[in-house]
Formats: C-alpha cells, structure tokens, sequence
C-alpha cells in the first residue's frame, strides 16, 4: 500500500525522523485554517501517490490567507497524471541549502533491505543512477542485526557528507531503518532529505509503501487506505477479497493464478485485443468467488467481451461452471463470454455449461482459440 | 533420479488438521509420497487417517524421521513454523502459505542461510511435484507424467498450463517446481536450474517467469555460464502496466525495472528460447526434444 | 545490579508481565496506608537481597489494618541473614492453584541466553536440577534472534505444561525474555511464577540482576540503586571509582588489577591472616585514587594493618608512592602498612617512600614476603 | 612462532586519538608492532606521529592493509567498533575496553562467530604480547623476553606477576594472552591453549584463571584429551565470598558455582599441576622446564 505524502511523514514523525509540521485538509476552509494554524510563508501540497506534482502545479507557496485559499481552491479537484486531488497537505515553508536524497528498499537479489543515499536530491534517483552512480552510497543491511552506526557512518563518508553532519546522518538513516522495520515498509524514500540554514536534517518529502501482507499487525496503519481515492471496480474487488487490477482495454479478463492471467493478457493482446482489467479468482476458486467476480468485471461499462481462462488444479472446472451459471442467473450479463475451461473437473465443468445452454457464452478448446475468439467478440460488439 | 523431492522424502506438514492442510495431505499420500507425520501445536498426539500428529517438530523428527516439511498454516504463523522446521534438522521445506509479511520472509531466509543446509522453496508456490516419486504441495498431479522436462515457474496455474500442453504431445517432467510469486523467494530459479542440470534424468529445462525483479535476467546469465542442458523460457506480463502488482506480490514493474520485454531479451541475448505464449514454448520444448 | 522484589515486579509490569498489586513502604504508617489501599488480605513482603525471607519471618499475610501495622511493625528494621529491612512491600495477596519457576540467564560456555522453566516453582532451582533434573526444561536462545514463539511452545510441551496454558506460558516468557534484553539483565528469575485458579499466570517473585556496565543507557533504572542500603565502604568507594568489596577481616588490601588482588587476599589467607576488603585501585592508578583508597580502606575501623601490593603495569610504582606520601599526609593513619612495589619505575617508587620516611611503613621485596609480614603485624596490633 | 600476534601483524587502532590510545599505540610501535594505521571517525587525514588516521575500518584496511584491529573506544561504542572492524576484514581484533554492556557482547560474539573467520580476544582484557615480534594491547613488556613460556590468563597484573616470577628464573615467554575478565570472552583458554599446543615454539603453557564461571573446568577437560605439553594453573579467588563481583565482571561465586576449590580440583583431577601462589606457579613450571 502506497501512502500519500502526509501519511508517511506522520509515520516518520512517530519515529522521530523530522518533519515539517503541517496539517492535512480535505476542503478549502480546512487548509486555510490550517495555514492560519501553521503560520506563513507555507506550502499547498497536493496529495495523490504519483511523482510530478510540483511540474502540475500540484505544490504553491502561499503568503498569506488570501494565497492559502487561492491556492487550495486551485489544487484540490485538479487532475494529476491521472489522479485527482481528494486531499491536500499544508506545511511550514522550510528554507533549504542543501537537498539530499535517501531511501531503503527490499533487495530481492541480496535478500537484504538496501540503503542508498546521495547527497545528490530533489531529483530522480534513477538519473542520478544513470548519470553518476558514484554519487550514490548504498549499503545492505543484515535483517538480523540492524543498520549499525559504523553503517550510518560509512555511508555518510561515502556519500561525501560534510564532517559536521556525518553524525547526524548517521542518526536519521538509523531512524528511517527503524520506520522501515517497525512499520513493516516495502520502501520508504525521502527526496528531498534536506539541509536546513541551521545544519539540521529534514524529510521535505516522504515516500512510503507498506506491506500489505503485513497490516495485520499494524491496525493504525491498515486504517490509512483511503477507499475514496481508489478506482470504484478496484475497491469492490477488494471487500471481495479479490485480486483485480483495472486495465484500460474492453475485454473483461477472470483466470484463476496471477501467472496464468498475466499470460492471458498477453495472448488477448497478441490477437490485437485490449483488455479491460487483470482478475486473478485465486487457486480454488469457488462458484460464489465465481459469482462475485463477473459482477466486479462487468461493473466496468467498457467491457465489450469477457474470457474466462481456468485451467483447473486446486479449482475445479465443475465449481466454476456453477458460479457462472449462478453469475448469469443473478445479473444476466449483455456481453459475450468465451469460456476455455481446462484441468480439473473439465469435462464436468464443460456439461454444465452445455446443459445450462447460456445465451451469449462460447466454450473455446484452447487458451489461443479462446483469446482469438474474445477479441473478435469485442471488435464486432463495438462496430 | 529428480529434484528436491523425490523417493527419500520424508513429509510432515505443518498445519495437517486444518482443513485446506487435511485435503493436500492426502491427497500428496494418495500419489504416494511417504508422508510420515503432521504438526500442530495443541493436537499432538491425534492423527489425521493414520498419520500422526505432534506439538512440535522436533518430536515430529524424533519419532517419524521426518525430512520434509510442508508449511500449511496461515500468513502470521508460516515464519515461525518454517524457523521451527529448520530448528528441528528439516532438510527441505516447502511453504505453500501465501500473503507472509515481508520482514518475517527476510528474517527466515537471513537465519535459514546462517542455519546451512536447509532449503526452503516458497513461500506462496504450488510445490514440488517429482512424477512417480511424490507430490509436495497442490500441484495437480493427473497432468504429469514421469519425463525428462524439469520445469521451473513462479507460477503454479501457469506451469499446469504448460506442462500439460508438453504432456498432450508426449513428454514428461523429472520434477516440477514452483518457486513462487512472493518478492524474495527462498529457492530461485539458479538454484533450481543447477539442480536440473545436475539431475542425469533432465534432458530439458522450462523456466516460466514473469515480471518483477531480475531473477530471469540473473538466471540468462547464469546459463550461459554453466547450463549444458537445452532451456525454454516463458515470461508472462508483457502487457502489465507499470506500477501495479499483478497478482503475485512480486510481480510488478517498478519504473523501467522488471518488464517482460527486457526479461525476455535477456534470456535471448544468451541464447536461451523464449516462447511468447505458452503453447510456443511447448512446441518449442518437443522440438528440442525430438531432435535430440 | 541486584534490584530488591518490588523493583523488579515494576520492571516486569513494564513489560506487561503480571504482577500482584502493590505499593512499597519505608515506614509503618505508610504501610497501613498501602495496605488499606490495596485491601485485605494483603502481604506485608521484606524487601532484602537475600533469599529465605519467608523462614526469617520477612512475609507475612494481613486480614486488616491492624494486622497490617503489626506486621509492617515487627518487619521493618529486622535483621535477615545480615541485611537490615529498610523498604517493605505490600501487595494483595493471591490465590495459587500451582507454582512453576522460570527464569533467563547468561550462559557463559554457549554464549547465549539461556531459559529454564520448570513446573516444580516455589522451592530452590538448584535443588530441582539436582534432584529431578527432567523437571528442568532449557532452551537457549540465539540473540540475534530472540526467543521465537515456537521456542516458547517447545519449552511449554517439553516442561509438561497443561495443554490451556502452553500459549500463555509461551507469551510469558517471550515478555521475560524482552524484559531481559530491553532492561539489559543479566538474570530475571520469576519464583514462583503461579497459576491461578482462573488459570492466569502471574510473577509472584521477582529476581532481576541488572547489568551495571549498561546502566549509562537506563538512567531510570540506575536510580533504583539505594545507597542507604549499602555498606559504607561500599559506597564510599563506589563514589569514588573504586572497585571495593568489603570482607570480615582485619587486613586491609589494596592491589592493582582484579586478579592480583585476589591473588593477594589468597595469599594472605595462607598465611593465617584474615583480608578486611578487596580493593582493586585499577590499571593506571593515579596518587589520587591511591588516596582515596586509603582513606576508604581505613574507613573500616576494624583494620588493623594494610598490604599495598603493586605490580606496575601501566601503573607507576612512583605514582603509587607518591599517592601513599600524601595519604599519609592527609590522613596520618595509625595502622602499619606493608608496601611491595614491583614493575614499571619500582625503584623510583622505593626510593620515594625511602626518603618520605613514613611512620609504620614496611617494604616488603616479594608478594610473600609482604603478606607474611602483614599477618605478623596485624596480629602484633590485635594482641 | 607465536600466538595471534606476530611478525605479520598489521595494527591498525580504533581511538588511536584518545589519550589512552595514542600513549599505547606508540608504546606497542616503539617494541617494534608494525602499527600501519588508526581509525577515529572525524579524524580522517590526520596522523599520530606519522600512523595514518582513517575515519571508517573500510578505509584503513583497504589503504593500509591492516589485518589486526586493537579496540581502544569507550565502552558505549566498543561493541560498533568491534563489528566494523570484522566487516571490514580484520582477521584478529583485540578489545582492550572495560566496561562494555554484556549484551552488546552477546550480540557481538554471535555476530563474529556467524561471520567466521575472525577472532576477538578480550574485551577487557590486556592484550597479547608476543616477546620480540608485537606488543597489541597494554602488557609493559619490558617484564618478557622470548622463550618457550606461553600464558594465558583472565587477569593482567596476575599475569605479569606470574611471568616476571619465570623471566626472574631464566626463562621467556612465546606469547602472552590476556583472554580477559567479562563474563564471556571472545577468546576461551581453550581457544588459546589449542594455539599453543599447536606452536612449536611453545614448550610449557601457564593458564591463569580465576573465580566465575567454568572456563577452567572446561579447559581441564580439554587438556586431559587434546593437549601433549606440560601445563600448570593458578587460580585465583580461594577466598572470594559467594555473590561478590570481585573486580572482573565474570569473578563471581554464585550459589555453590565457580569456586576457586572446584576449578584447582578439577584441573589437577586431570592431573594438571595447579600452584597456590604465582610464585609456586613459577618454581613448578621451571621445575618442569629443567627436567625437560
């Protein structure tokens, strides 16, 4: 789960990584109270998880109240990328002398949480990789032990940090260690890290993804996902426990296994097709599971044709017969399907749907037949 | 002969009276692997159809010679389940649990590596079918046939998909592994491969990988390095946009990183085949065979 | 550092062990106001570090106020094997079903914690491992992992625990076992640890032995020393730096470095003398810290002579001397003194008590000569 | 030969800066310990009477070769010290520092055993000195001189008492190594007298152990069955009362446990000669030296 900037400052504040004070806002009066509240000069963020909200106009300074509403008025509601603003964040304007960059990610290589920190900020790590990978320290840390302060220490020479703050250094990337272990963090980058006239280190900005697997042990954090912000057929496939990623083609997708459904996207797009979403039902899948996800794909009014690609193993061919003879009792569907049942059960799976003779379903033999036969549905569905 | 599991197997499964645990179980007995006891802490002393069930893994490994295990229970206990097997003398474990914390997976394979001589494949994978021999996990076995093709898959449903379009034109599989979808998987796909190439009984090896990560890129070097033996590739993704986990917690473009493309150029830049559907890597695959 | 019961009940409840009710108390009044609080039947514990408090009559039950000051009366001030009853502990008294033991040591050969648990609680651990050692159930932990929860379990299956308290067990001495490491101890022992008839487990004993070298990181714990309940010397010397034991004889000792200071008190023992202290004045000991211990050393008015024995490493014989020379110039002690300097400018060391002359001062050229000759005056002094 | 240090030793000190440092580092260079280097994080590109200071281990081993680290910081950062030092491959480190929290210890141990390939000895401990090749600690060796004599012992001042005793007698030292006197040391007696059964310089070994613990014990037992040299032990403490910390953290007789008696009794059960004062330490081993 990605959290929005603010959520991930609030989260480094609770382990004692410095922040800007700030306070989130939903509506324009909020964010001028909490500008009042935090004083002027400050900073309007928007708060949505994608990079280039500064170039979208997504971040204003504001002077005073008048600029706070202005401001606020402008930003939320506006569309970034793809995302609109539901929330923006105001924070005290930090004066700066030097921007920093570190971050902490899993390592899948190394099997190990890797720091990387470069003295090289404010912008996109991954140019600075390109560009001069000396200018970025990195150091893996052992899961058992820790980030030690030798680490901390090392990096800091690495990087090329002045002598007054190595120490320092030293001290925020232990904490942000801590954050990532405690808080169970996928990633948690700060860019800009800055340097404060004072000498005093800061997180101007906070990238934090947490493990999903994970929430369980962390109630507070499980509470930030914000329902609002996510794309309606997602949120609908997640109360129902479902795995869906909305896609933006027509052709409505449901297998049963993460690879195998990626491997039907790719074989629907082969045939010149777009599909509409990626729906993993998962191993097992029984008819209710069945039911639910033909309601989720066909919320998504693009959908044009749907393929259900089941090759049987845990799942039984014959449970996902019923749940779709169930599924088109319920809501009686207006698009055609193509149906490749395989595995498990198939020839069971096979005569029910024969017996329950569906309007509109066509069984297909193969996964190439079935994605063949999808796409050309679509395409005569939509001329 | 196979790889990792196979006629010496020994499995105690971990989590044997839950129901999802039950049913596996017998159903990795009913093909014939030698399934010697069960854990699960509070029944010890039950058993599940004949099989006996303990507290602990260590009286599991006392008392049965237990030297498989298979991790059934959820998420929040897999880690310490898995800790306990290794504990224990376990040799091979394999997790079939899916959604296990991130942290908890790095602090087992951290101390299973420090620990020596335990493997772990998984978490979150279909298991280890070794046709003929036994049958560690939900692979479904009616579609296999003892055979020369070890296969290699971070995908389960997927591999069933191609190992049985192998099986409809013929061929068989030496072992069949999933290692798993989840980020840091215990057993990669080298380990796998070197485990194949070292088995007198593979002639050929099918890896199916997908995106996310740069474990098919590693393995494309690896085989170039040190694979003899003729292997297949399959990448599935190509048309997964960036920045969303496809199912898999480890399936997911983060950025320009991990995409099928770059996977699949990798491979082919060291001269291993990638078939762009499943059904071209079969075909693919019996071509080879048939002309060896 | 050995901390009194209560002490170490308030470090367990920390950590969300459980723990009876209870308030200290210094004084009777303040005891009845305890027990009044906390209700009856409460306990009216001494507080001492020593065990065989219960047979000394230090732990009595309280039906009501009057009781309650009885015994709080007859309680404080006693005498228990030597310790004076300065602090008493009230608590509600509990109801027991069972007594188990647990406790968390360092092993010194496996170089790792190591937990013991038995069912058999109440009564002396040591008489336990040696009567019915299959009673003892261990488990040493790997530090950089930390007791695990199937460790917990194992040590509950293989302890003989009741199937319903295997998990609460479990959870137990996973919170003892974070109470070791975050308190950095070097024991926690938790005698009896009882079960309850509602079948709870609680800490009815505590016996927490913190580690003094890391009492710089918990300041609030290195508070809980109370240098009212030490022995003068003791103290004296602690606020000096110095590392004093006090013993039951009449021969003061100072050396320099733990070993040879034994070696010393040994040696004088073999010569039929009886040491008053061991005091280590340290590697490098300066004249001032040789003053100090002087004074410290005969602050103890039961010496009647005193053995310097030196063995100069970083130690200098002459900074020895010179510390002496001025002891005496400060305190003019009464008693005489044995002197053996040996090592690192010796004689520059001998050649300075030469010339000071001091009154009552002994060269002694080996370590046997100079216990010899302290035993002989020190007897000389007594007769 | 010698033990642990040697003519092949590359010093490099941690708190090389500090007073205490700097007067011992200049005092192991002047006996001729080849110190190449010092660490003082901060200090980086300074030097002590020419020794290059480096702000990190990484840099002073890479720029300096250092293969032997001599630990001289403060307790509260020995144990950081200690585990930069190993990760940066020094091989032998010597912790000089008193004081350090038994549970940085404890992780400190763990973490080297499970790195391998390094030895710690101490902490708080003297140091090794190895007459006429290297002085690494703070043994004044002007009391030594070369010979067949090795000594290992929880105590500094005991030890030089003792080995004066032998130097007075005609004999000299092969290594002297002072294991230290916490609670758990990096390096055992066992550890130490296995490195002395195994040098050919050494001819006789003097361990000198003292209350707490059962190190001796052990070393009694290790002796009976690996060990072919004369040994003879001193232990210290005779009349230690139970429950007392007598100086050294590990001098301690808890309960009935680590008494002086049972140590002697255990060590000349497995006909090791024990003598009850450093000077019958010295007139036996010499005894012994004559008749061989």
């Amino acid at each position: 789960m990605d959290l929005l900037e603010y959520q991930g400052k609030q989260l480094f504040a609770r382990h004692d990584i410095p922040v800007p004070a700030g306070r989130p806002a939903r509506s324009v009066d909020e964010a001028v109270a909490a500008a009042d509240e935090i004083g002027y000069p400050c900073v309007v963020k928007a708060q949505v998880k994608i990079g280039g909200r500064g170039k979208a106009g997504g971040i204003k300074v504001a002077q005073d109240a008048g600029e706070a509403r202005a401001h606020a008025e402008a930003i939320l509601g506006m569309d970034i990328r793809g995302f609109t603003v539901h929330e923006i964040w105001i924070e005290g304007a930090s004066q700066i002398e030097d921007e920093w960059y570190a971050s902490i990610i899993f390592d899948r290589s190394a099997k190990k949480p890797l720091v990387m920190f470069s003295t090289k900020g404010g912008m996109d790590i991954e140019a600075v990789a390109d560009e001069t990978p000396e200018a970025i320290a990195t150091r893996h840390v052992d899961p058992l032990l820790g980030l030690q302060p030798f680490e901390g220490r090392r990096i800091a020479y690495e990087g090329g940090v002045p002598a007054d703050l190595v120490r320092p250094l030293g001290a925020f990337l232990t904490r942000l260690y801590e954050t990532f272990v405690a808080e169970e963090a996928m990633l948690v980058e700060v860019n800009p890290l800055i340097v404060t006239p004072e000498r005093e280190l800061r997180a101007l900005d906070a990238k934090v993804t947490l493990d999903d697997n994970a929430l369980f042990r962390h109630r507070e954090n499980a509470e930030l996902r914000d329902p609002s912000a996510e794309d309606p057929q997602e949120r609908m496939a997640h109360e129902r426990g479902l795995t869906y990623v909305k896609l933006d083609g027509d052709i409505g997708i449901l297998g049963n296994g993460a690879g195998l459904v990626m491997s039907t996207l790719d074989v629907v797009a082969r045939y010149g097709g777009k599909p509409a979403n990626f729906l993993d039902a998962g191993g097992g899948s029984k008819a209710e599971a069945i039911t639910q996800a033909v309601e989720v794909i066909l919320s998504n009014d693009r959908v044009k044709a749907v393929l259900f690609n089941i090759f049987g193993g845990i799942t039984r061919c014959d449970e996902v017969a019923n749940g779709l003879v169930e599924a088109f009792r319920q809501i009686a569907p207006q698009v055609p399907f193509v149906v490749r049942l395989d595995g498990t059960n198939d020839q069971e799976g096979r005569r029910i749907l024969a017996e329950a003779d569906l309007p509109n379903v066509h069984p297909a033999a193969t996964m190439d037949e079935a994605a063949e036969r999808v796409v050309q549905l679509a395409k005569e569905a939509s001329a | 002969m196979s790889v990792i599991v196979g006629s010496d197997t020994r499995l105690c499964v971990s989590g044997i009276t839950g129901s999802e645990g039950t049913f596996h179980t017998l159903n990795n007995k009913r093909y014939g692997t030698n399934v010697v006891s069960g854990v699960t802490p509070g029944k010890g002393g039950r058993d599940v159809e004949g099989i006996p069930v303990f507290d602990t893994f260590a009286k599991a490994v006392d008392e049965t010679g237990a030297n498989t295990a298979m991790i059934f229970v959820p998420p929040a206990f897999a880690a310490d389940s898995i800790l306990e097997a290794a504990d224990a003398g376990i040799e091979t474990i394999v997790a079939i649990t899916e959604g296990i914390p991130a942290h908890d997976e790095l602090r087992v394979f951290t101390q299973l590596r420090r620990q020596g001589n335990v493997r772990l494949v998984g978490p979150n994978c279909p298991g280890v079918l070794s046709p003929g021999k036994a049958n560690v996990g939900i692979i479904p076995a009616a579609f296999f046939k003892e055979g020369g093709v070890g296969v290699v898959s971070r995908s389960g449903t997927l591999t069933y998909q191609i190992g049985n379009e192998i099986a409809q034109r013929g061929f068989g599989n030496s072992s069949i592994v999933g290692i798993g979808g989840d980020p840091v998987p215990g057993t990669s796909f080298i380990d796998v491969i070197a485990l194949f190439e070292a088995d007198p009984e593979t002639e050929l090896i099918v890896m199916a990988g997908e995106i996310g990560g740069d474990a098919e890129e590693r393995a494309a070097d690896y085989i170039a390095e040190h694979v003899t033996k003729p292997v297949v590739a399959y990448i599935a993704g190509f048309t997964a946009p960036p920045g969303k986990t496809m199912g898999h917690a480890g399936a997911i473009v983060s950025g320009s990183k991990g995409t099928a493309a770059a996977k699949a150029e990798a491979l082919e830049a060291k001269g291993v085949r990638v078939g762009r559907t499943p059904t071209q890597v079969a075909e693919i695959a019996v071509e080879i065979l048939r002309g060896a």
